[in-house]
């Protein structure tokens, strides 16, 4: 970073900050001021809310943002995959729409794309929508939405096209939630919470100017937010810490951080919650047992040798090395790692894995650790699919023989309708 | 040497009772109780008690019980495993029950076990104490004679059915015995002075769990005093082949229904039944499901035929822990088969999956019972040579 | 067995015991008069070497056998497949001739099945025999073969079509192993012992009339073989007991035994050798160690488990009830037995699990136990099959999609010539 | 905090490294060795030791070595694993050459280690017993000095290279002295009286063990009496770690040939590698291999920078583990994957197999090392507390 510009650019981001920057002032519209001026997101282009800066460039302004205390464009929840998708994708008109309200955090996505008859098959998906004149007519089911109850749009992917294989009639909408056809029903979970949605989508409408990309492009539209999912999911593990600022901005973050995390609020659980094991066994009084240190054990060390792994794929990439296949392999570490960390937890407390609450072990957390890590093998992608992933790509074995990629969607068999639940 | 077979008389037994609980109490109702303020359907036990008799179905006849041994029962705890049966049954008809059957005086069993095999009582068995540990040398709570009454100290935890229980039955030693040494079983009413029952909030809703506070609780001394470390152990080694029944029980339904699921699902243009990850998956479940059947039903055998106690801990210690692994396997793979609907509310899987972690610990914890079966097939070598 | 029958059959079998059964005869001749007689295989046709009897008749004589001392037709190793086979698939003078030999021990006989390239996929065989006037042309090459080193025939299964789908295009002749077409070549295996063997067919001849079935009709009759050689599987962890008796049969029976059950030596080890997990650990005084103990927990728990499933599956079968699932888990119980008894093996030998031979553990038994253990889920159908076999049989699970059993052999996708080995 | 990188400069003596190997000594060379009466290529040890200098690599500069650390060290075992190298490297290099390094004063290490780093001698470490346990408290052997010279009592058992070493280095301990106290580390002549070398015979012919008998034999001491169970801890872990870079060599060397065999095998007129059951196997091999390497590549620097005992017995013990799990899993996944061929003594794999499971119990079992971990992380955070 000892280019010359990085010193130029280090100051500029210096001198704006110095004369813009208010933390009393309502978020909103200090994000408009960022939005506005480019330096909200400053390696996006200089046309669309950015400067055109280089990732490189766009951390020296970060690092000057973090100096000043300044607080940056809404970059939380399913908004900045909406942001990333519409930015490469996207009309002029719905660039300049949509975009600015993303990052000043006034409008709130969703992201409809699976269905309950659609999970790992997301190209399977059965959602129609048609062309009416100027307004596509929507009809469908949606489900593991997050926020979809607060949110104002949503990433709709839909088919258009039955007679075209199935990864090619399907179209990218932007669905307006707060709409007589939608509706957006909370869906509980096994271990207590709801932190998605079902959406039904009944003769629910969608102007014509809100297809994104074109019609039967959806599914390219649709890898652009998926990748940028996946980055999203990588970033988790240290997301969330509150900000402690004072003045009117930071107490309006706070709120907007404290509404966006609730639905994620489970997830160091589902994650198995690997630093409360040893404190758990303690207070047990069952850390001197043999049987249970070996079910401990098991548990930190794939948490250390899978923290390790993450930081080596880190380090590799910092030094431009070529990637290795240790960068493919977090999703399905952590589910390793959180099948273990269950197995020591309940190990770890004995006969008191079978209370939950208040009075149980860790106050409730070890409870709902054995409640909520058998979705993390689920979650965002099977970790059947993982290992087709990783042994396709990662390792280079053959694809299975499919029949379904290459004939017109309608003539693919499908869930019956009873199934699709 | 077990047969593992069943008796013609056996399989209709069987039938009887799976369409019975199939019909009467199926899965959705177990989702309506374990929300209910009682846990259980009071018209149904009833049922159960009297016009079907399976409260007494392991009960000698001179009690009121049909007299037919642990086999029958099993055929019963199984069935009601594969409908997650929400009710007092493993509580009073299992534990209690055993509890008179083997620590009471003939007199005490008289007056007792006609109404409970009758289900017109609920009883539970109170032995575990806070942390868990279900062996005699576990037990601190303590007993004291003064003017000529029992009273008891101390506190229990895992107590089942607490909050509807008409009477616990209780373990409790001598101040100052240790190891299996001056233990003592003792009847104490509900609502007795200085009796607190306290809910305690469970991971499986439909076996409800309470901790008994003893205060000085006046307490009737059940056969002899200090002696009961060997009834205990029987007990409870009976009770943990009855669990295993019914864990069995959850673990078939739980294979039922991701074979079920699997042969309906389509995700890219297949049935995923016939992927081989789903496939070995099964099979595997399969395997471990009818490796405990096995050892639950042997069991059964061992525990009807008046086996000795070494006999009857061995073959305990196998069916508990193999059927506590198998169910709580099948309960992931299940989840897993079903994919992210196998994780919400509103699929049974879940009931199942909890009731497979509110099990494996119960009676004590697999690694407990495989040491122990170790502990029993080396002895038993041992003495052979 | 109080039918009228039973007592008949019973009175006759020990008259004719009592007049014909010698101890002091060669083995051979002995043989001879229980093949001449019907009263060797009493359940086979009376025109073949049997009277025809049920096989609840069957049991009667063979009690009656036993109740005399008296020694059975020759019966171990894989004779019985090909006695077996040919009684059912055979042409008459083919029984004629064969048939007795293989009765009085005379001729010992191998399978010719596998082949380097087609393991799991035996129908996928590539061993090809053509007819040259009266003469079949047999060239290629067979792996997997017990005791074809001592043996005069081989039931070979060749490719005489390939024109037509896999299974339709096989042949089941009867090979004469000792000609200048065919090479046996011991193979050794990892755990040192070499039971088995190559056998090369380089322009190999059969006679026309040693064609078993009709040409392109082998498969079904290789499914017969197959059907008796699981049968067999079952039975084999109750064999070998030496017979006891003083005499000249018993003493070339002994000998007979000796050889035949040689290269299943190190079947026992293979399958875990549960029985020797205690004694080691007491040996190595870990048997105290509560890790440890856990290990031996899990194997001796899966041992007896798997037992009582297959008692339980005779239980039912000998009370007439409907076979349950419970009868197709052997195999695979089996495999997960084994592993559970190695890791247990080691566990209870610690640092002595790297020594081998004499002074190791158990006289070298554990050794042997951890070396040859790999074997049990591969040989006679790995568990993937196995799994797949109880998915599609016992479960009714669909098939996967398969794309080599409807058209022409000769367009199926096969080995490279390379990776046969 | 370890980076988890290697410099290019590491990477291009990786690459060396691996070349020299896979030219000079393919795995078809391990078999050859492991046959023969030497068990190991002295032309290709001196190579090893003159042209390449890896028998020093970790050496000071200053005693005749590369002055390169742990990170090389696990490079070079790495890709010796990886060939399934057959040789007295661990042997020497390591434990011998480690020992010098951890337990010797500065006379003696100028007196023994340039000649040890050359390659020119072979050394071996003497230290666990019949039965095995690499702990100070399980040494047994007894040290009496008399008129000036030590005399050596006792029996070693695991000890590598036993038939070429030159010497070996023997823990023993003053008669009476228990735990940690009183251990000394003593160089023993090869051929001295009193010395019995006895071969054993193990699974993995390519590392040759021996039995030591020690009878009153002429012994000098290393460093200072009593005080060496410090120095053998680090010794021990070092050696670990540097196993846990062997170890994850063949690992991978395993998955390498896996993937490759179901790349290239047809069955049912399909790649093996395309069904699900080979391709899942194949994608937890990479998981348990990759895991494995970051544990070992973090041992490794933990071991290069002169961390706290502590923390080097941690990332020891986690090395060693993961990469003995990995290891002999992927060695019974290869065979798996290649079927009965995976089997036969002509296929490669089983060299890997028996490499496996002859590095699983070498310095101590698995188990052994997660306990240690669990009492090393607790003890860290309860520290921090």
């Amino acid at each position: 970073m000892n280019e010359p510009a990085a010193e130029q650019v280090r100051e500029e981001a210096r001198a704006w900050l110095a004369e813009h920057w208010d933390s009393d002032l309502p978020l909103a519209e200090w994000r408009r001021r960022l939005v506005s001026s480019g330096w909200g997101c400053p390696t996006w282009p200089a046309a669309w809310f950015g400067k055109g800066l280089s990732e490189a460039l766009g951390e020296v302004v970060q690092a000057e943002f973090r100096r000043a205390g300044a607080v940056g464009v809404a970059s939380s929840g399913v908004r900045m995959l909406a942001a990333a998708t519409l930015l490469e994708h996207g009309s002029e008109e719905q660039k300049a729409r949509l975009l600015p309200r993303i990052l000043t955090g006034e409008d709130t996505w969703c992201q409809l794309f699976s269905e309950p008859g659609s999970g790992s098959d997301l190209a399977g998906l059965t959602t129609r929508a048609e062309l009416n004149r100027d307004t596509w007519i929507v009809n469908g089911q949606k489900v593991w939405t997050t926020s979809a109850h607060h949110a104002r749009y949503g990433m709709l992917l839909a088919r258009t096209d039955w007679d075209v294989p199935k990864h090619r009639g399907l179209s990218f909408f932007v669905l307006e939630i707060e709409q007589p056809g939608v509706e957006v029903r909370p869906l509980r979970q096994m271990n207590g919470h709801a932190s998605f949605n079902e959406v039904f989508m009944t003769d629910a409408r969608v102007p014509r100017d809100m297809l994104v990309g074109k019609p039967g492009g959806g599914w390219q539209v649709a890898l652009t937010t998926l990748a940028h999912e996946r980055r999203l999911a990588d970033g988790m593990r240290t997301w969330g810490q509150a900000e402690r600022g004072e003045g009117r901005v930071y107490r309006e973050l706070r709120e907007e951080q404290a509404r966006v995390m609730e639905p994620y609020k489970w997830y160091p659980q589902r994650a198995g919650r690997v630093d409360l094991i040893l404190p758990v066994a303690r207070a047990s009084g069952r850390l001197p047992d043999p049987v249970v240190r070996q079910e401990i054990a098991r548990a930190l060390m794939l948490e250390r040798a899978a923290q390790w792994t993450a930081r080596r794929a880190r380090a590799a990439r910092a030094l431009g090395q070529p990637p290795g296949p240790e960068g493919s392999l977090g999703k399905l570490a952590a589910s390793v790692v959180a099948r273990a960390a269950a197995r020591a937890h309940a190990a770890a407390v004995g006969p008191d894995a079978l209370l939950a609450g208040e009075n149980a072990p860790a106050e409730g957390m070890v409870a709902e650790v054995l409640l909520s890590v058998p979705a993390i093998s689920i979650a965002g992608g099977t970790d059947e699919i993982q290992r087709n992933i990783i042994a396709e790509r990662v390792l280079g074995l053959p694809k299975e023989p499919r029949d379904d990629v290459d004939v017109p969607f309608r003539d693919v068999r499908r869930n019956p309708s009873n199934v699709s639940r | 040497m077990s047969q593992l077979s069943f008796s013609d008389e056996q399989r209709q037994f069987r039938d009887f009772v799976a369409r019975f609980f199939r019909e009467q109490s199926p899965v959705a109702r177990a989702r309506e109780l374990m929300l209910s303020e009682a846990g259980y359907d009071p018209e149904l036990w009833r049922r159960l008690g009297g016009e079907l008799g399976l409260t007494g179905v392991h009960v000698p006849e001179a009690y009121g019980g049909q007299g037919f041994g642990a086999v029958e029962l099993g055929i019963v705890l199984e069935e009601m495993g594969r409908v997650a049966y929400c009710g007092p049954y493993f509580g009073s008809a299992v534990l209690a029950t055993y509890a008179l059957l083997e620590g009471a005086t003939a007199a005490q069993q008289e007056r007792w076990l006609p109404e409970l095999a009758a289900g017109g009582v609920i009883g539970s068995l109170a032995v575990a104490e806070t942390g868990g540990g279900w062996e005699a040398e576990t037990v601190r709570a303590s007993a004291r004679q003064s003017a000529g009454r029992w009273r008891l100290e101390g506190t229990k935890s895992y107590v089942l059915d607490g909050r509807i229980a008409d009477f616990f039955i209780v373990a409790a030693r001598e101040s100052g015995s240790t190891g299996a040494e001056g233990l003592s079983l003792f009847v104490v009413q509900a609502g007795a002075a200085g009796l607190e029952v306290e809910p305690l909030q469970t991971i499986d809703a439909t076996r409800r769990l309470s901790r008994l506070r003893l205060s000085g609780v006046d307490a009737e001394l059940l056969g002899e005093p200090g002696a009961a470390a060997p009834a205990l152990r029987r007990v409870l080694d009976r009770a943990a082949v009855a669990l295993a029944s019914e864990m069995v029980g959850g673990a078939q339904a739980l294979l039922d229904s991701a074979v079920s699921y699997a042969k309906l699902r389509v995700q890219f243009g297949r049935l995923i039944g016939s992927f081989q990850a789903i496939k070995h998956r099964c099979a595997d479940m399969l395997l471990a499901v009818e490796l405990a059947k096995s050892a639950a039903y042997g069991a059964a055998e061992v525990a009807a035929r008046e086996a000795s106690a070494d006999e009857l801990g061995e073959a305990a210690a196998l069916a508990k822990a193999l059927a506590a692994e198998a169910f709580l396997q099948a309960a992931v793979d299940t989840i897993q088969i079903h994919g992210g609907i196998g994780f919400t509310w509103e699929n049974d899987t879940h009931l199942y999956f909890k009731r497979a972690r509110g099990s494996e610990f119960l009676l004590g914890t697999p690694a407990e019972f495989r040491d122990r079966f170790v502990e029993y097939v080396s002895a038993r070598e041992a003495a052979h040579e």
